[in-house]
């Protein structure tokens, strides 16, 4: 618990650093930002006749924690998918701590640092939950052909990656499943694994895709805590999510997407309020949970609709 | 009925020179399909191109055996990356069809008219194996011993391919056991899950699939050099469609993606045909059975070998050695 | 090659030295390798009844050596599967002093070392592959396989004398069908007819109409059918594609000489057609005598080598008074030629015993057999199909011949 | 932080026992210590009981793994039951296969994997109403009114989209018949905060127009604000029990399964 | 001819005879020994307005001990040179008539396997299961039909009626009685896969035991004589099968398309817990299925056993191509079978105007191979979303 706390003193000052450096940033879409470790320009992806993604210009800060929001099918996952390679974009450029990453494919996005999750989990079914986290760590020397057959050039490795998936998957509540078949594990299971094993990379830039989707909220609580601390560490993290809560609590700047487009740009505290994102994505549901009453009064719209409905059908 | 005779040649079986032929090409297949995914169901090519090499070297160039045996294992590799680099992008069943058309391309040039120069036509080539059965270090006779009144004894020649062949087995398990307990073998195990997933991860997936395809070809052509040199000869309809079928067959019954599943699994098979074989032509000759005459047994064995094949499934549908978690979840 | 001396070289698996003297037992037991499944299943019955007569005439005969004859049957199965090393390896198991089989040329090279290699003798009713004339078989391997040469040169002849100018082959893709085919064309070609197409098929396609639709393309006044039982397929397509036999002559070979294959085509479909089918005799009263030992039988392809390869190695262990393999194949050669002609094992083996040389000529033909094991002489018959799909029992004309030439 | 895992089967299971069984008299849809698993040996549910009277709203919420997907599955015929048994009003179900109880009336919309992805939307949603075709048309108009994007997008794969999307169409193929018990899991996960509000509005509604709702929720929060009564699932077995306000408040429970976030 | 003049002479030059040809043409000359020998026509002795084809006046045959040896020199009407550049022409035009005989063929063939392709579609679609005991399925049409033709003497229509219904009726039965319980115990698919190809040997040799090794051939319709159509001749027979088998095409794929059942079926392949969810009886909808996937491989068994005869590997002969159709169109769907099938049985047929017809499968494999590289779904499959 000891490193916790000193952690949490430090995350304090980290996120007054991330929002010194994003205080007197501009709100338009597509800002400049002063250290930027993705910057997209005018990537789009269209399907058939529909323009899945269209961003002008997107920059990411360095070491920061930023959300990406938007409705569904705003084309957040596609335009994840373009920036890792996974799909090919009709036409954009993208860099990446300054290299181009037009076409270089996914395998190569991640060994550059560039790791993501998916949406839709994709758990290696009959590996371990063990197997698959030690899977994610970079440079195996084990993972070489010649090198596999000599059992002694890789155990000391292998020794520590195992040790580090442990950590991570106490953190993540997954220590007792550590012998299980991935494909064994529960819809919320398999979201934590996919971001453990993600971790395990050790990517400079993490892209999770609704991380937390489907997650017990107090499990979510502390693995915020987690996010934060690797942010200490100097990763950069890049995030999907429809939580609100989340968002709010963790992210150092919000980017908001709405039909393939970037719509705004902010930190947490004022893109809640902007009102382009009300419109576009939060409704009603805006900035604070709901509070009682207004969970009653949405419950009498409701009834009353309802009672209409009933009229007009016994008036039928 | 001779249950002698029976049970010889059945016990034989178990270790003959077939059941180390198929289960050098089955551990091949394992490492593609069980460790891998890769539905590969072109595995006879791998054979064929090894024995063929190995024959047209010898019969036809006139060069000495171990120069046949590079040139079987460099044409092997070579079939698994030509092979390999258009296909490894497709989705596994279509990658099945596309490599029974490959293994069937290369079975019906090795067969035609226009290359019998080369190939033999469809008696194939023979006479290559004296290289071989030169370094025989088992002086001329029978070895073996009997088993109570049961007789199992080999003659030299065939032992000797049959020492080299377990040899060359137990050297492949060792292989196959290294490997898949390392990460290597890992990230391929990884592939057969989730291609997206391991490449996510800074795979190269590409990469991986071709070492799994150009391995376990490899391996598999050592089967078709057991074939050549047990037999003295290749002819080109060994190598078909059927003999994949059953290399699968093999592992599938020993336990896909288990080190000795596919030898297990060969010596099931041939166990189980011979067996069968043994009992029903005996049993039609000694007119146990009479509903059926003597052209008719074998076609009775394989029928009673399709039986056999459905019972053990459905009742160990992992194999001998498989586990049953993995099934289920594998389970629709 | 039958005779030690002949053809031996050392490329075979099998140790290049001399096959281990078995010793005879005293029973002579024959092991027959055929087609119980595969591709060529259908060859088996013929040729297990062939085997089955002759046992039955052997042994009603008072058997070999004072006893009755032995036999287990196997299958060969085809290359697609290693049945036959199992099968071959079952009947060593038995102490087999001969092997008669396989009816694929491809298949007896895949065993042909194992049973030669045991001082077996490997007769052979059906191959024809070329190969077995040259291969390293310690003097063990035999034949009556249909001679393709003699029976090539008598068809080749037969189409040039018909007046066919240009000819079209239709040649089954095998040993069989490309070795018969290339004697036919040689002759015809040296004949001065030209042969404007040859096609070698699969006999495993699912269909024949491309290969018809080329031959169609040229348009020839003979057509050639070398093939098996699968001939109906292709006299079905010959058909639609307007190619009749009334229109155009055809030919046939002994693999698809039948009487019953085609009894289910419409009346007349095969009137003047014209095949060479080997044998001194028109099969018929043998047919008969094969139908009571299988009367479900249909076809008779190789049945009558079948039944000469097992009367033969019977004489062979009686003249050399021992059943073991090595003493059969030498004794083989001599009760196949030179000495007083005798046609069936009764009346073979009195003469044997009367301490007389003796000639059996069998029913596939003379049988003589040269120094490699193959047979020497033969003879052809000419036989045209009538009306009803079916040819009659008297030949046009019969031609003996040195095989080789 | 301390651990979720503490020992949860207390004698607070064992009272809930008879709480239980007073409940469940005149339930519609009541499980009794229900044994349950995937893999041969292990059981998953482990003597779960539930109940749920006519027109109630049920939440379900506990930790991952906890057991309530298969709970549900259970309950549908889609994981098989050792032992322990189903009752929907009074016909005893257990091990009922999941087609022969649409045909009773009960509906379900699964966690993962719930949509047909080669078919287009427009199917996917007939496939909904699968047993009353002739309804199609106008619960077609309806669903479409509640997720204006899928009339949209009709004659698009569902295959091909997003997450989000997904579920849309998940929830609104259930809500093609017009089941008398509704089985939710996890029906707001991946929706945006718009739509997440419009299915907790919807269950409110559908379960007000007289559908009996049981809703296994992450967003428990939410979730135990709208149900009448909530469930705490834990490792298989019943923790807590409880109206949705009580379970809200009671300071154990939102340690361990609440968390604070969304307080704030 | 009579009056042509033929010198015979050895292979060294030594002159045997020469003769006269009487008035059929015919002549003889014995000679002594076997050998090669040299026979000439003295093109001079030939009347005014013919000449030998090929122009070659030599012929050198073989004559062995005791046999003839026949010689023929074929004779054309003079002014052949005008002639050959017709013959040319006509070979241009003759490639065009072989082409298309051999696209008719290909589609003749292209929906036999379509037929079949279009049973296997659908099981491998709705159950996952790999089969490879189908060909044994298409085998069994075409057995039953020649039981009921051949063995009750029905007439080939009403015993082909009898067969798709009898066939129908076994494929529900395997469901039921086998299929449908592996399912129920959890089999997994490849376990499945294995057991299909016991399925496959069990049924085969059953097929050798109870049928025949032989090649046989229904009571009637055997060889019926083509018609000519343009350039292509074709019987009539095949132009009813291929109407019946467009039709069954057809309405198959657009029932699936189009009606309760048929989505039904499609819902069932996506996702079988789902469907069961929805509502969907999945047992009840993949019996149906199976019915028809083996009523129709059943149909395909019987125009296969129409155009090309029967035997007991018919199917498994053809199986390789049933599969190669499925796949070319994209795995699991109904017309995608319909046009993969289509385009192997055309290449198949079509590849033999310039590869040697023993090779033909090789270039439908091949064309298979090249589709795939350039659409690795198929020609009418979907690429699955990522993410
Ligand atoms: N392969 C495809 N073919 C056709 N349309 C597609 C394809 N992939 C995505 N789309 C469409 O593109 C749009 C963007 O999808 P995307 O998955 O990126 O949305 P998203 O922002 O991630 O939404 P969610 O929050 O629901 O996950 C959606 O409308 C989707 O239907
Ligand atoms: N198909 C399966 N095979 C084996 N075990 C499984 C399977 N599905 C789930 N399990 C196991 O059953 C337990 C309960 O899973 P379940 O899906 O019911 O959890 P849950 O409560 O719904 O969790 P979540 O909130 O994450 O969805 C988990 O430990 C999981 O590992
Ligand atoms: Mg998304
Ligand atoms: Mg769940």
């Amino acid at each position: 618990m000891h490193a916790e706390t000193t952690g949490a003193t430090a995350a304090i000052d980290r996120r007054a650093a991330a929002e010194a450096v994003f205080k007197d940033m501009a709100r338009d879409p597509g800002v400049p930002k002063p250290d930027p470790i993705l910057v997209v320009d005018d990537v789009v992806r269209r399907f058939g006749g529909l323009t899945a993604v269209d961003v002008k210009h997107v920059e990411v800060q360095r070491g920061s924690i930023t959300a990406l929001i938007g409705p569904n099918g705003a084309g957040k996952t596609t335009f994840f998918n373009q920036l890792t390679g996974f799909d090919t974009a009709d036409s954009g450029t993208w860099t990446f701590n300054g290299k181009p990453m037009n076409g270089v494919p996914a395998h190569k996005v991640a060994r550059r640092g560039m790791v993501r999750t998916f949406q839709l989990t994709k758990a290696l079914s009959r590996l371990t939950v063990l197997e698959n986290m030690r899977l994610g760590a970079q440079h195996q020397k084990g993972e070489n052909f010649w090198r596999a057959l000599i059992p002694g050039a890789w155990r000391r490795q292998e020794a520590e990656i195992t040790e580090r998936a442990e950590e991570l998957l106490a953190r993540f509540k997954l220590d007792a499943k550590r012998g299980d078949f991935a494909g064994s594990l529960s819809g919320g299971q398999r979201k934590l694994l996919e971001m453990a094993r993600a971790l395990m990379v050790q990517p400079e830039l993490v892209m999770l895709d609704e991380p937390m989707a489907g997650v017990n909220p107090a499990l979510t609580q502390s693995l915020l805590g987690h996010v934060k601390d690797l942010r200490e560490q100097g990763m950069t993290v890049l995030f999907v999510e429809h939580d609100m809560d989340m968002v709010r609590d963790i992210s150092d700047w919000v980017i908001v997407m709405a039909q393939g487009t970037v719509i705004a740009e902010g930190p947490p505290s004022t893109i809640m309020s902007d009102e382009r994102v009300i419109d576009a994505y939060l409704g009603a549901h805006h900035d604070a949970p709901l509070s009682e009453s207004e969970l009653e009064a949405q419950l009498q719209d409701a009834e009353a609709a309802l009672e209409a409905e009933i009229e007009e059908e016994t008036q039928k | 009925m001779d249950w002698i005779t029976i049970f010889s040649t059945t016990i034989k079986s178990a270790v003959g020179v077939e059941t180390v032929l198929y289960a050098l090409a089955a551990i091949g297949i394992n490492i593609h399909f069980g460790y891998t995914g890769l539905l590969n169901f072109g595995q006879a090519a791998f054979m064929a191109v090894a024995g063929y090499g190995l024959a047209v070297t010898v019969t036809v160039m006139g060069l000495p055996f171990w120069v046949g045996i590079v040139i079987g294992l460099v044409a092997a590799a070579i079939l698994a990356l030509l092979m390999g680099i258009p296909t490894l992008h497709l989705r596994a069943d279509y990658l099945a069809i596309v490599t029974i058309a490959v293994a069937e391309i290369i079975r019906l040039v090795f067969r035609s008219v226009a290359f019998k120069d080369i190939f033999g036509g469809s008696d194939g080539q023979r006479g290559f194996s004296g290289g071989f059965q030169a370094l025989n270090p088992f002086p001329e006779g029978d070895y073996g011993f009997n088993l109570g009144p049961i007789p199992i004894f080999f003659p030299h020649w065939q032992l000797w391919v049959m020492v080299v062949g377990w040899l060359l087995i137990a050297l492949c398990c060792f292989i196959v056991f290294l490997l898949m307990k390392s990460p290597w073998g890992r990230v391929l195990k990884a592939i057969r899950e989730d291609e997206d997933a391991v490449r996510s991860l800074g795979k190269n997936v590409f990469s991986y699939k071709m070492q799994s395809l150009v391995l376990g070809g490899v391996i598999g052509c050592l089967g078709g050099f057991v074939y050549g040199l047990a037999y003295g000869s290749v002819q080109p309809d060994v190598f078909g469609t059927e003999t994949t079928f059953f290399l699968y067959t093999m592992v599938i019954l020993g336990g896909a993606a288990r080190v000795f599943g596919p030898v297990i699994g060969a010596m099931l098979f041939w166990v189980l045909l011979v067996l069968l074989n043994g009992t029903l032509s005996e049993a039609v000759a000694a007119g146990v059975i009479t509903f059926i005459d003597t052209s008719q047994a074998g076609a009775l064995r394989y029928v009673f070998v399709g039986l056999g094949l459905i019972l053990l499934l459905v009742f160990r549908p992992q194999g001998i050695f498989g586990d049953k978690r993995e099934i289920a979840i594998d389970a629709r | 090659g039958g005779g030690d001396t002949a053809t031996q070289t050392s490329q075979s698996a099998a140790p290049a030295s001399s096959a281990p003297a078995a010793k005879g037992d005293g029973t002579l037991t024959l092991g027959t390798l055929l087609p119980q499944t595969g591709s060529l299943a259908f060859l088996g019955p013929p040729e297990f009844a062939g085997v089955d007569l002759a046992l039955k005439e052997i042994n009603e005969a008072g058997g070999v050596l004072g006893k009755p004859v032995v036999k287990h049957d196997t299958d060969s199965g085809d290359t697609t599967t290693n049945i036959a090393s199992q099968s071959v390896d079952k009947l060593l198991a038995q102490k087999a002093d001969a092997v008669i089989g396989a009816a694929s040329s491809s298949v007896s090279e895949s065993v042909i070392d194992k049973i030669t290699g045991a001082g077996v003798v490997h007769f052979s009713p059906a191959n024809t592959s070329d190969k077995f004339t040259t291969i390293a078989d310690k003097g063990l391997y035999f034949r009556t396989a249909p001679p393709d040469q003699l029976q090539g040169r008598v068809l080749g002849d037969l189409v040039v004398s018909d007046g066919n100018d240009t000819v079209a082959i239709f040649a089954m893709q095998d040993s069989y069908g490309t070795g018969l085919a290339d004697q036919v064309e040689k002759t015809i070609t040296e004949g001065g007819g030209q042969v404007v197409d040859r096609v070698d098929y699969d006999p495993k396609a699912v269909d024949f109409s491309a290969d018809v639709a080329r031959i169609k393309s040229t348009n020839p006044k003979g057509i050639i059918l070398i093939g098996f039982e699968e001939t109906l397929k292709v006299v079905q397509e010959l058909v639609k594609q307007g190619l009749p036999a009334d229109k155009h002559k055809w030919y046939m070979v002994d693999g698809n000489m039948s009487n019953t294959n085609y009894k289910e085509l419409p009346k007349g479909t095969l009137k003047g057609v014209k095949g060479t089918y080997p044998g001194a005799a028109a099969p018929e009263e043998f047919r008969q005598a094969l139908m009571e030992v299988d009367p479900e039988l249909e076809d008779f392809t190789y049945a009558p080598e079948s039944y000469d390869a097992a009367n033969l190695i019977a004489l062979a262990a009686e003249a050399a008074k021992s059943d073991a393999g090595v003493d059969i194949a030498g004794k083989l050669m001599d009760v196949s030629k030179g000495g007083e002609k005798c046609t069936n094992f009764k009346e073979c083996v009195d003469l044997l015993k009367a301490g007389t040389d003796i000639d059996y000529d069998g029913i596939s033909g003379p049988i003589e057999f040269n120094d490699a094991g193959d047979p020497a002489t033969a003879t052809i018959g000419i036989y045209q199909y009538g009306d009803d799909n079916t040819y009659p029992v008297k030949a046009l004309e019969y031609r003996t011949g040195n095989i080789a030439g | 932080m301390s651990s979720a895992e503490e020992p949860v089967q207390s004698k607070q299971a064992v009272t809930d026992r008879s709480a239980h069984l007073e409940g469940a008299k005149d339930a519609v849809l009541r499980c009794d210590e229900l044994i349950a698993g995937y893999l041969p040996g292990v059981n998953i549910l482990n003597g779960s009981d539930l109940y749920v009277k006519e027109g109630e709203l049920i939440g379900i919420i506990g930790p991952n793994g906890a057991g309530k997907s298969t709970l549900l599955k259970a309950m549908f015929g889609l994981v098989t039951i050792r032992s322990g048994t189903v009752l929907l009003k009074g016909e005893n179900i257990t091990n009922m296969k999941a087609h022969s109880l649409v045909s009773r009336g009960v509906g379900y919309v699964p966690q993962t994997n719930n949509v047909f992805p080669s078919l287009t939307i427009e199917e996917n949603l007939e496939m909904g109403a699968f047993q009353v075709p002739g309804k199609f048309k106008e619960r077609f108009e309806f669903v479409a009114e509640l997720f204006p994007a899928l009339k949209e997008r009709r004659k698009q794969r569902a295959g091909s989209l997003s997450g989000g999307e997904r579920q849309m169409v998940a929830m609104a193929r259930a809500l093609m018949t017009e089941p008398s018990v509704l089985l939710l899991d996890e029906p707001s996960a991946g929706l945006s905060p718009k739509l997440q509000d419009l299915v907790f509005i919807q269950a409110q509604q559908i379960n007000k127009a007289g559908v009996t709702v049981i809703m296994v929720e992450q967003n428990a929060r939410r979730c135990l604000q709208i149900c009448h009564r909530g469930y705490v699932l834990d490792q298989g077995r019943n923790a807590y029990t409880g109206t949705g306000k009580q379970l809200a408040d009671d300071p154990k429970v939102i340690q361990l399964y609440l968390g604070t976030l969304a307080k704030a | 001819m009579n009056g042509a003049r033929i010198a015979v002479s050895t292979e060294g030059g030594q002159p045997v005879e020469t003769v006269t040809s009487n008035a059929q043409g015919a002549w003889d000359v014995q000679v002594e020994d076997p050998g090669r020998y040299r026979v000439t026509l003295d093109p001079a002795s030939l009347p005014q307005n013919t000449e030998i084809r090929g122009g070659n006046n030599v012929r050198t045959p073989t004559v062995y001990e005791g046999n003839c040896s026949s010689v023929l020199f074929a004779l054309q009407a003079k002014g052949a040179a005008g002639q050959q550049q017709g013959d040319e022409a006509g070979g241009s035009s003759s490639f065009w008539t072989q082409a298309a005989q051999l696209t008719f063929e290909g589609l003749n063939l292209g929906l036999i396997i379509a037929l079949a392709a279009l049973g296997l579609s659908l099981i491998y679609g709705t159950t996952g299961l790999t089969n490879f005991a189908h060909g044994e399925l298409v085998t069994l049409g075409a057995i039953l039909a020649y039981a009921f033709n051949v063995g009750f003497g029905l007439h080939l229509i009403p015993a082909a009626v009898c067969a798709v219904i009898l066939a129908g009726i076994l494929g529900y039965g395997q469901d039921r009685f086998f299929w449908g319980q592996l399912r129920r115990r959890g089999t997994g698919t490849v376990a499945m896969m294995i057991i299909s190809i016991g399925v496959a040997l069990f049924l085969r040799y059953m097929y050798l035991i109870l049928f025949s090794p032989q090649t046989e051939s229904y009571a009637q319709y055997t060889a019926q004589p083509g018609i000519e159509i343009g350039p292509i001749s074709a019987a009539p027979k095949n132009l009813v099968a291929m109407g019946i088998e467009l039709l069954v095409l057809v309405i198959v794929g657009i029932a699936l398309l189009r009606t309760r059942t048929g989505k039904a079926a499609r819902a069932v392949a996506d996702n079988p817990a789902l469907a069961a969810s929805s509502g969907i009886n999945v047992d009840g909808v993949i019996r149906i299925i199976w019915t028809v996937g083996a009523a129709i491989a059943a149909l395909a068994g019987i125009m296969l056993g129409l155009s090309q005869n029967l035997k007991y590997t018919m199917g498994q002969d053809i199986l390789l191509l049933i599969f190669a159709g499925v796949t070319l169109g994209g795995l699991g769907t109904a017309f995608g079978a319909l046009v993969g099938s289509l385009v192997v049985g055309l290449f198949i047929q079509v590849s033999t105007l310039w590869v040697p017809p023993e090779l033909k499968s090789v270039g439908a494999l091949a064309v298979l191979i090249i589709v795939l590289l350039v659409r690795p779904q198929g020609i009418l499959g979907r690429r699955e979303r990522i993410g």
